[in-house]
């Protein structure tokens, strides 16, 4: 009897868990409970990636997406909640338009999923070693966060750069980091000033 | 011991070894935190009478009352849990195991002894930091779902109270890891090995103090009291907790005596040197070997080593337990003596205080294993000779600048197989001149 | 005797608002008229040789004798007196001042009598008008919410007055 | 930006919140007895705050109009049932008053030192009340193991641990029971220490003093205008004691004795050396100070206690029996005012010749105190309302009457 492949089990049961999840977001009416199933779909989706091996990444979607999505609840959904929000009423015409956007985006992702090659069988889903067993990328306990560190402060640990090639100063990434951030400061401060005074203008007419 | 129990197992039932091992370490640590919960109220109530200069429990059980916290149980579990009836069911229901199953988390890659870690994460101390912060969420739809307005107000201090201690906590546990270089809590521990004074508590002036705004910051972590915004009970009523009652109720507070467990045994891990003594007895003994060695006669030399190990191992997971039990005592101590904080001042302590101190000791901190690489020790003692290949903390590579020493002794501390691929280019000879890239091969020599 | 010069220096100066007096009593007092009752106050406060900045408390008494033999020996005719009880912490003397009212506001049955308020002399007077109201009848003009302060919200009837029957049950609860 | 530069149009619009009606009692862990609190809150902070009072209303007055004064004294006894002493010394004064009915040296000394010890308790009971309002539990319970020692010996005195009935009319009931003093003096020799005790669990609490220091400041006039008396007006700093500033029949009972009135005056409080420094954040007349004086009066009552100890021994002579059960009231009026622990609870009573009084009147300290917390909570957190409550120490017996 073939050995179950409890690697692509429990990452179909992650999966399955993710997507259910998400589809109760939309289904439900109270908002509560709708902030409530995006923590738990984020956290499936933490669990994904520790089932990848990739502890540091799965942390970081803890704390950053479910930390974040129970601060948007507290402050976004509780304390603002009056009367008409709680309950958010959808109209049928509204589910059947939604029905049939949500279905062709999925009919696309299906498709460019399944036509990938090395996606195609469940087996291949571990990385393959000598003797054909298979072997969880999660049992390399080797991989750690380290070179991701050093990667952000300008050592490529991975591929130290020859000196002949022109790229060898900037071997790190964090440059860009730091540019992007600033951006999303910038935009965010933008954002939140134009709220403001947004507010003030319509409340006149 | 999943290689442990695979090895005897054929190639195609290898996955009963790992998921008895899943099961094995989820079981014993589940038994651990209840009994430790139930062991916690006991001792709650205990120390509280002997700080209250009364008795406390001694009727339940013989003489101690020590069967007082399974008399608690069962009552509460013959109460009635009610539900208020404009409460959110299903959110009502589900709220007090969030929070369990969040504080239960912790334990997962908590380190007891250098072996005895559930599941040993190289970024251990982080996935901590983020679960506990979901600890949180629990307590938040306890106080929503029960729609009272107490409960409301519960939640809503507790979410002020968690957007405050979250940053300073975070910044505490920094430091160690910056110390020690890798955030996996068994290296931290190993590396505070040997005398007491070994332990980061002593590294330098910076971590002591950090020590303490550690403290606050736990038991602002664990709601206790100074800190225990969420449910003082003189203003609100019970806080987040009101409307809960029975086994409900339980739960929740199974979940705070779980993650006060867990921060104490966190805090004891980064400072206190987690399951190394004060006194390295295993070592002054001798290896593990000779200790089996000479009391028992061992056939051969692979199991006694390993019973040695699992020794070595037991020795510091008590004194983990101890340390973890001694900080749960002070929080106890903590809460029976001071009065309650107003929301405002708890808000001003962690973010006015708590936070710019946690940054300049983190800034002092780096400062002085720049200047002092062993730490305080490290400063005293003589120049250590460079060829020691042991790899302690002390050892300090051929490096050229004073720059270059302290950044290439702080990359000698990563254990080398990662770069094995890097290996591959000293060979061709073609070296990069950059420092750091100097340290890398450096380290590949010896 | 101290108190009693005191008095006869506000009769010669005030005659007009003070429509009497005893000083051979134990607590000697004096009777304000209940319109210039707020002028009397404000004067007895802030005056400087006064200064009764000290309102200890607000009494209503219900002289009335429900049986008739015993109404027939009684010397005075039934009436609600308001009894303020002052004291200068400045000169440390007291003073007693009493309003006398008629028992229903011109004689019709259940008009309350009317009394200008003193909450704005003195604000402890807000809360002991609000209890002389709730348990004696007496309505007090300017006190900003007049409100029953001891007895139920709803409750009918003054319980101190004399002629005061309890009624049976209140919200269907008997009340013995 | 500064305000001068925004054109008049862009005004900063702030995020309209909605207040909520939050009903504090009447059961609430905090409200010492069933006083409920309507609070209008926005987020934490209290907008307005509404006392409903009258749950514990028992009809005192009107039951005073159909009993004899002697048959009152059990009702006195449960206005203020933690100082139930000094409640029937309050009525018994005052009825003595409208007779002109003059009681023995001894048995004022015996009064004096029983009203004191009752002022004691009293006294621990509010302190250690207040620390558990602020969440430390430890002094309640070393403050009421002190308070049962007090209960032993007033239960030795007269039977009764709570409402005693002890001082009536005309004397006390009976005489002290032999040994009683000695016991009385080895309870207060052994109570200093604890008193110490209290002030380092509470008094010099870091977190004790953020919590009440400048919360519900309440100036001497704003105290004065709403007729708050005993700790409360003290703790505003009006040196004003009805002991030593009181009527000619309440001050000859403590003629003889010294002591000293609580209260800060020209910025210091009496003989203050021993005690705890006022902190630097306290600012007079805020709840810090009331639990202040009131720890300070606990040592100036064991001072009285220790002294009438010594003038109850050196006084020869009897101790007066009650009046009689049926004694005749003469015509008139008497209104007195003693000073409680609460602050100055002042009788009237209104004979008209029979054994039963005309009117009866029971004017309370808490009730005036309870009136200016309206004032003080304005705008302040939810955990400040509790603070500013416990400081004030109300009993709802002697509001609601």
């Amino acid at each position: 009897m073939d050995p179950i492949n409890w690697h692509s089990f429990f990452f179909l049961l992650f999966a399955l868990a993710a997507s259910l999840f998400a589809v109760a977001v939309v289904i439900s009416s109270n908002v509560v409970r709708m902030a409530f199933f995006l923590v738990m779909s984020l956290g499936a989706v933490a669990g994904l990636f520790f089932l990848a091996g990739a502890d540091f990444l799965g942390s970081v979607q803890l704390m950053v997406y479910v930390g974040g999505t129970m601060v948007l609840l507290i402050f976004g959904v509780m304390l603002t909640a009056r009367g008409p929000f709680v309950s958010m009423q959808t109209g049928a015409g509204q589910w059947i338009m939604a029905a049939i956007i949500a279905g062709s985006l999925l009919a696309v992702l299906l498709q460019t999923a399944l036509n990938v090659e090395t996606w195609r069988t469940p087996a291949v889903a571990g990385h393959k070693t000598g003797e054909g067993e298979t072997v969880s990328p999660g049992v390399d306990a080797e991989n750690t966060a380290t070179p991701l560190g050093m990667g952000l402060l300008g050592i490529r640990t991975h591929r130290l750069e020859p000196e002949n090639t022109s790229r060898r100063d900037m071997a790190g990434y964090l440059l860009p980091f730091e540019i992007v951030s600033v951006h999303l400061l910038v935009v965010l401060v933008g954002a939140a000033y134009l709220a403001r005074a947004k507010r003030r203008r319509n409340e006149e007419e | 011991m999943a290689e442990y129990l695979a090895s005897f197992l054929g190639p195609e039932w290898q996955w009963i070894a790992y998921a008895f091992t899943a099961v094995f370490s989820c079981v014993l640590l589940l038994a651990l935190v209840v009994t430790a919960a139930a062991a916690f109220t006991w001792a709650e109530r205990k120390v509280s009478a002997r700080i209250q200069d009364r008795l406390g429990p001694t009727r339940v059980g013989r003489r101690f009352g020590w069967l007082q916290s399974p008399a608690d149980g069962l009552k509460l579990l013959c109460k009635e849990d009610l539900i208020p009836a404009a409460a959110d069911r299903f959110l009502f229901r589900l709220a007090p195991y969030i929070s369990f199953c969040t504080a239960f988390c912790v334990f997962l890659a908590l380190p007891f002894a250098g072996g005895f870690v559930a599941l040993r994460l190289n970024t251990a101390a982080f996935f901590i930091l983020a679960v506990a912060g979901l600890e949180v969420f629990g307590v938040i739809l306890g106080g929503w779902a029960s729609r009272s307005k107490w409960s409301l107000y519960g939640a809503m201090r507790e979410a002020a109270q968690v957007v405050s201690y979250e940053i300073p906590l975070g910044l505490c546990v920094v430091i160690p890891v910056m110390i020690a270089g890798t955030m996996d809590l068994v290296a931290i521990g190993n590396d505070q090995a040997g005398w007491f004074w070994n332990w980061y508590l002593f590294h330098d002036p910076f971590t002591f103090v950090t020590f303490w705004i550690y403290v606050t910051c736990a038991v602002a972590g664990a709601n206790r009291l100074p800190f225990d915004m969420p449910e003082s009970e003189s203003e609100l009523v019970a806080g987040f907790m009101t409307e809960y009652s029975g086994f409900r109720w339980s739960v929740f507070f199974m979940g705070e005596y779980a993650s006060m467990f867990a921060l104490s045994g966190l805090g004891a891990i980064l400072f206190l040197g987690g399951w190394n003594g004060p006194i390295p007895v295993v070592a002054l003994i001798g290896d593990g070997v000779s200790l089996t060695g000479g009391l028992v006669p061992v056939p051969d030399g692979r199991t006694a080593e390993l019973a040695a190990v699992f020794l070595g191992n037991l020795v510091g997971m008590t004194n983990f337990i101890l340390k973890a039990t001694a900080g749960v005592i002070c929080m106890m101590w903590i809460r029976w003596t001071l009065p309650r904080l107003r929301i405002d001042q708890v808000m001003t302590t962690c973010l006015k205080y708590c936070i710019p101190l946690a940054a300049a000791m983190l800034l002092g901190a780096m400062l002085w294993t720049y200047t002092f690489p062993g730490g305080v020790l490290g400063a005293l003692r003589p120049a250590p000779s460079a060829a020691v290949d042991v790899p302690s903390r002390s050892h300090a590579p051929h490096g050229n600048a004073l720059h270059g020493n302290a950044l290439s002794r702080r990359f000698a501390s990563f254990r080398g197989s990662t770069f094995q691929a890097s290996g591959s280019h000293a060979e061709h000879g073609n070296q990069v001149d950059h420092p750091v890239a100097v340290a890398f091969r450096s380290r590949q020599e010896n | 005797m101290k108190i009693e010069n005191m008095l006869k220096q506000l009769e010669d100066r005030y005659g007009r608002w003070i429509t009497g007096s005893n000083a051979e009593v134990i607590d000697p007092w004096i009777e304000v008229a209940p319109q210039r009752l707020p002028e009397a106050a404000r004067l007895l406060r802030d005056e400087p040789e006064w200064q009764l900045n000290m309102l200890h408390c607000i009494t209503g008494v219900d002289y009335f004798e429900p049986d008739e033999k015993k109404a027939a020996k009684v010397d005075w005719q039934p009436h609600v007196e308001v009894v303020y009880h002052l004291s200068s912490m400045v000169h440390n003397h007291r003073l007693v001042v009493k309003v006398m009212l008629p028992r229903w506001k011109d004689g019709v049955e259940g008009q309350l009598p009317e009394l200008p308020t003193v909450s704005d002399v003195w604000s402890t007077a807000a809360w002991h008008e609000r209890e002389v109201y709730d348990l004696i009848g007496v309505r007090f003009t300017g006190c900003e919410d007049l409100r029953r302060i001891l007895c139920p919200e709803d409750w009918e009837g003054h319980p101190l007055r004399k002629d005061y029957r309890q009624p049976p049950e209140y919200h269907g609860i008997k009340t013995g | 930006m500064p305000a001068e530069r925004l054109d008049s149009g862009t005004v900063e619009v702030d995020v309209a919140t909605d207040e909520m009606l939050l009903n504090m009692g009447p059961q609430h862990p905090s409200t010492h007895g069933v006083l409920r609190l309507a609070l209008r809150t926005d987020g934490e902070i209290v907008v307005d705050v509404t006392p409903h009072i009258g749950y514990l209303h028992r009809c005192a007055e009107k039951i005073g109009e159909n009993v004899t004064p002697r048959q009152w004294i059990p009702v006195t006894d449960r206005l203020d049932y933690l100082a139930a002493m000094n409640m029937n010394l309050g009525w018994a004064l005052t009825v003595e008053k409208l007779l002109g009915h003059e009681v023995s040296e001894k048995t004022q000394h015996l009064r004096v030192l029983v009203a004191e010890l009752n002022r004691i308790a009293s006294h621990v009971v509010a302190a250690v009340c207040y620390g558990l309002d602020l969440g430390s539990f430890t002094p309640f319970v070393w403050g009421f193991r002190e308070r049962e020692k007090i209960l032993n010996l007033f239960e030795e005195l007269c039977g009764a641990r709570l409402t005693y009935s002890y001082i009536t009319p005309g004397g006390v009931t009976h005489d002290a029971p032999g040994g009683w003093l000695d016991k009385c003096d080895d309870f207060l020799t052994q109570f200093a220490p604890c008193v110490d005790e209290l002030h380092a669990l509470l008094t010099s609490n870091a977190i004790f003093v953020r919590r009440t220091a400048g919360v519900g400041v309440l100036s001497p006039a704003m105290a004065i205008d709403y007729g708050c008396t005993g700790p409360v007006l003290r703790g505003s700093g009006v040196d004003w004691d009805l002991r030593r500033d009181g009527e000619s029949c309440y001050t000859r009972m403590y003629e003889g004795y010294e002591f000293e009135v609580i209260a800060e005056t020209g910025g210091s409080y009496p003989n203050d050396e021993e005690y705890p420094p006022v902190p630097p954040a306290a600012v007079l007349g805020d709840s810090w100070h009331r639990f202040y004086v009131r720890m300070l009066e606990v040592v100036q009552s064991m001072k009285l206690v220790r002294q009438a100890i010594e003038k109850y021994r050196n006084t020869e002579g009897e101790v007066d029996k009650p009046i009689k059960l049926k004694q005749k009231l003469p015509e008139g009026e008497a209104y007195l005012e003693t000073e409680a622990p609460k602050g100055q609870m002042g009788f009237m009573i209104i004979g008209d010749g029979s054994s039963v009084p005309w009117r009866v009147r029971a004017r309370s300290s808490s009730f005036c105190n309870l009136s200016v917390v309206r004032e003080l909570c304005r705008g302040v957190l939810i955990a400040d309302v509790v603070a500013i409550v416990g400081s004030m120490d109300l009993v709802m017996g002697e509001i609601d009457r």
